[in-house]
């Protein structure tokens, strides 16, 4: 079960730390800021986003094309003309991902490509509570899923809790998607990364689980945003 | 207005209005709503909500206005504004200030103030906090303050925030909505008239960019209204009374 | 503002004091690469050689066995875990042509120790690559270079092409002192058993993959792909020996002040690579191909026709505003590009599309909609996987 | 531990020293004679300190108009200080090939930058840098305290404003009781140890570095012999500055 | 971002002036009350470790996450028989604006305390990094701690050196039996885990000087030491440690033994006060120390419920 916390950073504008059953990130938005040199776009924002792996230095390669996932797709949901010359600086600190223990990749070099796909996921979902949050003017929602395909089966992976059993499905192919939500319902994909052996049915059935999913997952976001309101003007109650 | 029964009419980008649905007509688009030039080449207007909040529509001098409220931390420079700033630096024609850490700097030039001259210029130090209003508005430029009526070149109380002697000062960061209310609607929001009530004498400046000085005579008075500002943020309506009390009764009447 | 920089034919003060300016066209490109590809689409082609919407680059493949290793250099292991060989030494190589692009691809190949007896039969290997964009300068991997090294390194291991099982060097042969021959049977004499026994199965190759990218043109990943693939096909391993001679003992005589010292032998064997007796890789899956769209909308009002037809009727200093109330008519219509292929392309479509099949499965998608307004469809994105599979059946003759 | 005797019953230490002896100390400019080969006419002067048989090498630039514009403060100059600590300057050479500072070094800039922002009077020196270039040509236990010494008396050499003289000692401890001043550099390598500097060899501490185990009972003592050798040092230094500058003027005639 | 927290003259004046009258901002009324921590260990994991500062409002004023990783590398040629031990400290975008995301600059504050606790732990021995060697010169277990800031408002020194050893004491690494220079690494399932050999807790406490007069006054008032020059303050909030004129940190083991002791330039102090504060910081340290091993006392009983049915041991925490 997804496990949303708005504005748990109060020095910064917009925040939100996110757990899944198997992951955990934090995430925070900033802007629109007064950009380096080197950031300054004439007619737009800029967008930079770091992530920070949950261990070690980063970023990474492996942080680097998340960030490049991530900021491709913020780019489509933020307005960006409204902040020429600025800078919107999102945030990510993985702290837990399942393949963090020691040895934890080992046995299924599927989990190679697995663990970067969960942080993924994990992100873009926070992000967007954090986008909400640092009242970022955007053009839609968003919500991300992650779903594995095995031999018979789709899985969610974000509700897989027993770790033992993540690290050993033997996945045929995995599907990250990031669907557009305009008036409750899923619209577009945004971001479609599928990796593994696939066919046209699979992608549709993926496609359409995915929907689903994210029609479900959107009602607990909405339910998340409208307490984060009612907090906002507490004062006024 | 409680806020929490208006929060059927939560608005998540990627909404439809409220108003939209209902195809009335909208003459004023307020915060939150953003008309896609995009779309305006080809006469097919979609406007789109941009910001998680309460739908909000009114009508004003026979003009229909939409906004969505909402709540931030960071300020955005408006024409017309009445701010706090901070000078960070100074030049040889004008201040460079700051409205919110860490976002872009706004301009003060010295002919912004009454009477200014080339030798009668202002002589602020870095640091220091200056109410003033936003001039002009310009996506390709800084903003520009001014700290007088340019129509009238008064000084219409404009200008530093200093402590005069025996008063002590602070200077208190909340969120945007919060200095709203409390600068305009002091009469469905008297927080402050409350305070006054309770024997408290201060001088408060605020600031639309989230900023509230407070003056008043003695430190302890000062960290008292601070703090009652500060945790009235964080309190329902019906809990303030209680807060100022207790408030005073931790700092002042001990 | 678009308009006045292009129908300005020579440079001349409008009523504002405001000179107007010609520029060239490669400039006008860096300039405004939306308004140059808009132009250009309006015409029924792109910038890059006036190719079609749905038309590919072509692809040349261009191998040069030449390259391929010098027998008399050999590599070196060391007795622990994480020893990897020089990578100098290259076993497989492709020269990929694309467009006006190369991609030169060299696999090289390290000798690591590993629990055999842990590898599972349905794990795969990874190749370690190094992408490198030729830009006339040193300096750290740039976000380009390190997003497609990992981009392939992840393809790979999903894409299941090498088990790891392949990758174990199950035999090791012992070149004899006096007789400069090599010998892989193990069963000669005592001496020999044990140091062949002892190294069985204890050893595994590792793929390394350094590829230039020369005169970029366009998003590179997808071509960096198909000449890996393609030098992947072509991969061979050499049988390993060891060097009687060259069994060193090394015996670690590092001083600690005041600790307990531990005399710690090491040993270094020398292992060489033996081109003579090669085995080609066998793939766990068909190869695959990679390719690329893109989606924009063709936007009549950027059009150069009609600011013609505009300026014919009407006053060149007409505001901007007018003459788009005037096409209120025009329809945005979505443009499924194939093959991103310039600059130009690559700065003004935003929604790209970057897919890997072969014959029977795709292997992966990529489909990161970067605007709001001209995303990629379902529709389009089954229309981009169509192509795809054709560009698989077009390639398929030069595999 | 016990492989030396560090402080024998004579009360004599491994080079011959008494416990609260100091190591000889000797510094010059180069407007005296020591290094003909530095010019005279630069705008600096370089200073030279032996401290036993440490040898340190300093010079101040500045203030002078700042090469980062970013880095200007209207009211009061900013320091920087860079420690150069040469590859032979120990019995091992460092075979370290980066020619980056190590750790330990950025640590020292850290702390003697910290150190003297107060001991100078910024305020005289606005929109401005000093900069501290220490260049350390042989150790031998406690370089810390011998490059802090060695920048007071470069910076009075240099006719820098500050408000006292900063004086730097080390200390080490032997068997839980007694304590050795100013350490060689076997002594530091084997006991426990720490550097101290105080202001105007008074009892103001201006910096402590203890990076050892260190029985918290000790402190007062450890405390006590490290402000008497700083005072003794505060003497030694004066009298050397004073001479140093007379020279000066002799020659200047 | 490297542009630096603007402090406003008015902010400045009125956080001092709060100082001098024993209050502070964020409603403590002493200059010596520390902020009430808690420490939150994660279940299911070794070694994830989250803290929090307290305000006394309730609300979090920094929160710190320390994770312990442990993989096998080849130790260091001059030190055969140790492991390595490392600490990533780093101050991302997360903790503030004001931090810079990508380089940690060598003369910034965050680099000198990441040392701190650095030298802390390896030159004291807090941690024995001989038990850590599988195969001599060849497999080394290397143990890395990085410590994340969530949310800052000061206190990291503390914060962080309390995190590590708490995180190094919790961890469980995989046991490891070594036959014929083979190595089997046993997963936790197979073999209980090992834990790390922390030989003391040596814990940091950082005491932040404010002047109370001018700085050429306290140079120049120097042999008088009865003089209040300044005011000692502990636990400072960000903006008081941007404010701040000088600091101490003392690091502390329950043995009363220093494991250091730092005092990095700033104004003087005089050196009785010092040792004053040294004294007065072992009754806190001790504190906090009973603190961690009370958490990983409470999380250990959790993990393992049926443990005191086989055990004859007493309960050692009676509530």
């Amino acid at each position: 079960m997804t496990n949303l916390k708005y504005s748990v950073l109060p020095n910064l504008d917009g925040s939100c730390e996110l757990s899944t059953s198997n992951s955990k990130v934090i995430t925070a938005v900033s802007g629109p800021l007064e950009p380096k040199q080197r950031h300054r776009l004439p007619l737009q924002s800029a967008i930079e986003v770091v992530i920070k792996p949950s261990f070690g230095m980063g970023p990474t390669p492996r942080e680097v094309l998340m960030q490049d996932k991530l900021a491709t797709v913020l780019q489509a949901v933020i307005v960006t003309e409204l902040y020429p010359r600025k800078l919107v600086q999102v945030n990510a600190q993985i702290l837990e991902s399942p393949f963090d223990e020691f040895g934890s990749m080992m046995g299924n070099s599927f989990n190679e490509i697995l663990s970067p796909m969960i942080d993924l996921n994990s992100c873009f979902n926070s992000s967007f509570i954090s986008l909400c949050d640092s009242a970022i003017a955007l053009k839609s929602s968003f919500v991300s899923t992650l779903l594995g395909v095995t031999e018979d089966k789709l899985i969610n992976i974000a509700e897989v809790s027993d770790l033992d059993l993540l690290r050993s499905f033997n996945f045929k192919s995995l599907h990250h998607i990031v669907l557009e939500v305009e008036e409750n319902k899923p619209t577009n994909v945004l971001l479609l990364d599928s990796q593994g052996d696939f066919n046209d049915d699979d992608l549709v059935n993926v496609l359409d689980n995915a929907q689903k999913i994210t029609q479900k997952e959107f009602q607990n976001i909405r339910n998340i945003l409208k307490d984060k309101v009612s907090q906002d003007f507490i004062w006024k109650a | 207005m409680s806020v929490s029964e208006n929060t059927k009419n939560l608005i998540v980008p990627g909404d439809l209005l409220t108003c939209a649905k209902e195809n009335q007509t909208i003459d004023i688009l307020g915060q939150g709503i953003y008309l896609s030039f995009e779309n305006h080449l080809y006469n097919s207007n979609k406007i789109y909500p941009t910001n998680v909040g309460i739908e909000n529509y009114t009508t004003k001098n026979n003009k229909n206005i939409a906004n969505i409220d909402y709540n931030s931390k960071r300020y955005i420079p408006q024409q017309g504004d009445y701010v706090i700033a901070t000078v960070t630096n100074n030049y040889a024609t004008h201040f460079v200030c700051t409205l919110n850490n860490f976002s872009s700097t706004v301009n003060l030039p010295y002919a912004n103030f009454p009477q200014a001259t080339k030798k009668n210029r202002p002589k602020y130090e870095n640091g220091d906090l200056v109410y003033c209003r936003v001039k002009v508005v310009d996506s390709d430029l800084p903003a520009e303050l001014e700290c007088m009526d340019s129509e009238t070149g008064n000084k219409e109380g404009f200008g530093l925030l200093e402590a005069e002697k025996g008063k002590h000062t602070a200077i208190l960061n909340c969120s945007l909505a919060y200095c709203r209310e409390l600068l305009f609607n002091d009469k469905g929001f008297p927080l402050l008239s409350d305070m006054v009530k309770k024997n408290l004498s201060f001088e408060v400046a605020i600031g639309i960019n989230g900023s509230i000085w407070i003056s008043t005579g003695s430190l302890l008075e000062t960290l008292c209204v601070y703090k009652i500002l500060s945790k009235c943020e964080k309190a329902e309506r019906n809990l303030h009374a209680q807060i100022i009390e207790d408030t005073i009764k931790e700092y002042i009447k001990e | 503002m678009s308009e006045v920089i292009d129908t300005a034919n020579n440079i001349n003060e409008d009523t504002n004091g405001i000179a107007l300016m010609q520029f060239p066209k490669e400039v006008l490109s860096r300039l405004q690469p939306d308004l140059v590809l808009q132009r250009h689409l309006q015409l029924g082609l792109r910038p890059s050689n006036l190719m079609k919407f749905n038309e590919f680059r072509n692809v040349e493949e261009q191998s040069n066995d030449a390259l391929i290793v010098n027998h008399s250099t050999a590599s070196q292991a060391q007795d622990n875990t994480n020893s990897n060989t020089s990578g100098d030494l290259i076993v497989a190589n492709n020269l990929l042509k694309v467009g006006n692009m190369f991609i030169k691809t060299d696999l090289s190949l390290g000798i690591t120790a590993v629990e055999t007896a842990n590898i599972e039969e349905e794990s795969f290997a990874p190749i370690w690559p190094e992408v490198t964009v030729d830009r006339g300068r040193m300096g750290a991997p740039t976000d380009e270079e390190m997003i497609a090294s990992r981009q392939l390194y992840e393809n790979i291991i999903s894409g299941k092409y090498i088990k790891q099982k392949n990758l174990i060097i199950s035999k090791i042969g012992k070149k004899h002192l006096e007789s400069e021959e090599i010998s892989y049977d193990m069963a000669d004499d005592e001496e020999n058993d044990e140091l062949l026994l002892e190294n069985k199965n204890k050893w595994c190759f590792v793929i390394y993959a350094k590829i230039n990218v020369y005169s970029r043109e366009g998003p590179i990943y997808d071509h960096v792909f198909n000449s890996l693939m393609l030098a992947l096909q072509k991969l061979t391993f050499p049988s390993v020996y060891i060097e009687e001679s060259s069994i060193d003992l090394q015996i670690s005589s590092k001083k600690s002040f005041n600790k307990k010292q531990k005399q710690e032998t090491k040993r270094t064997f020398n292992m060489k690579f033996d081109f003579d007796a090669c085995n080609k890789l066998n793939l766990n899956s068909d190869i695959s191909i990679s390719s690329n769209f893109g989606v924009i909308y063709k936007d009549p009002t950027m059009a150069i026709n009609v600011l013609d037809e505009q300026e014919s009727n009407e006053e060149k200093e007409e505001d901007a505003m007018d003459i788009e109330k005037d096409n209120t008519d025009f329809k945005k219509e979505p443009i499924l590009i194939n093959d991103i292929s310039t600059d130009i392309e690559e700065q003004a479509i935003l929604s790209k599309v970057s897919i890997a099949c072969n014959s029977k499965n795709y292997k992966s998608i990529k489909l990161m909609n970067g605007s709001n307004n001209e995303k990629i469809s379902v529709q389009q994105l089954k229309q981009a996987l169509k192509f795809s599979k054709m560009r698989y059946e077009d390639l398929k003759p030069t595999i | 531990m016990s492989r030396f005797e560090f402080y024998n019953n004579d009360g004599l230490r491994i080079d011959g020293r008494r416990s609260n002896e100091l190591k000889n100390f000797e510094s010059s400019i180069t407007t005296t004679s020591n290094f003909a080969n530095f010019s005279r006419n630069t705008s600096t002067n370089t200073t030279y300190l032996q401290m036993g048989q440490n040898k340190v090498l300093v010079t101040i630039n500045g203030p002078k108009e700042p090469t980062n514009r970013t880095k200007i403060d209207s009211n009061k100059a900013t320091l920087s200080t860079n420690i150069n600590i040469s590859k032979f300057s120990k019995v091992n050479r460092n075979t370290n090939k980066s020619n980056l500072p190590d750790k330990q070094t950025l640590e020292w800039e850290y702390e003697i930058t910290q150190l003297f922002s107060t001991i100078v009077v910024l305020e005289t020196y606005p929109k401005s840098t000093i900069s501290i270039n220490v260049t350390v040509l042989q150790q031998d236990g406690g370089v810390l305290s011998a490059i802090i010494n060695c920048i007071t008396i470069a910076l009075i050499n240099n006719s820098i404003q500050i408000y006292d003289i900063i004086t730097a000692v080390s200390i080490g401890i032997v068997d839980q009781k007694h304590f050795l001043l100013d350490l060689n550099h076997l002594e530091e390598q084997f006991l426990s140890s720490g550097t101290i500097a105080t202001v105007g060899g008074g009892d103001q501490v201006s910096l402590l570095r203890i990076r050892d185990k260190f029985p918290l009972d000790l402190i007062e003592e450890f405390m006590q012999v490290g402000l008497q050798g700083c005072s003794v040092l505060k003497e030694i230094i004066t009298k050397q500055v004073k001479d140093m500058n007379l020279n000066k003027l002799v020659e200047i005639q | 971002m490297a542009k630096d927290l603007v402090i406003t003259n008015t902010e400045r004046q009125f956080i001092l002036d709060l100082l001098a009258n024993s209050q502070r901002l964020d409603g403590r009324k002493s200059l010596l009350q520390q902020r009430d921590l808690n420490i939150n260990i994660t279940p299911n994991r070794y070694g994830d470790i989250y803290l929090e500062l307290k305000r006394d409002d309730g609300s979090i004023a920094t929160r710190l996450h320390c994770k312990v990783t442990a993989e096998i590398v080849k130790p260091k040629d001059q030190r055969p028989f140790e492991g390595t031990f490392y600490i990533n400290c780093e101050f991302n975008g997360l903790a503030g604006l004001n931090f810079e995301n990508y380089k940690v600059g060598n003369n910034s504050d965050e680099f000198y305390y990441g040392r701190l606790i650095e030298s802390m732990i390896l030159r004291s021995n807090a941690l024995d990094l001989e038990q850590l060697c599988i195969v001599a010169g060849l497999k080394v277990w290397n143990i890395r701690v990085d410590v994340h800031v969530l949310e800052f408002d000061g206190g990291f020194l503390e914060l962080a050196s309390i995190g590590c050893m708490t995180a190094l004491l919790h961890y469980r690494r995989p046991d490891v039996t070594v036959r014929n220079e083979k190595v089997t690494i046993h997963s936790f399932d197979e073999k209980e885990g090992v834990k790390l050999g922390v030989l003391h807790i040596p814990i940091a406490l950082q005491f932040n000087l404010f002047p109370l007069k001018e700085a050429a006054e306290i140079i120049k008032t120097n042999t008088s030491s009865e003089n209040n020059n300044e005011l000692v303050v502990l636990d400072c909030t960000l903006k008081e440690d941007l404010l701040k004129d000088g600091e101490f940190i003392i690091a502390l083991n329950k043995n009363r033994e220093i494991v250091q002791l730092n005092k990095p330039g700033g104004i003087p102090i005089s050196a009785s006060k010092i040792v004053e504060f040294s004294h007065m910081a072992l009754p806190i340290i001790e504190e906090t120390t009973n603190k961690i091993l009370k958490a990983i006392d409470i999380d250990e009983k959790k993990r393992n419920k049926y443990a005191h049915l086989l055990s004859a041991e007493n309960d050692r925490y009676v509530e």
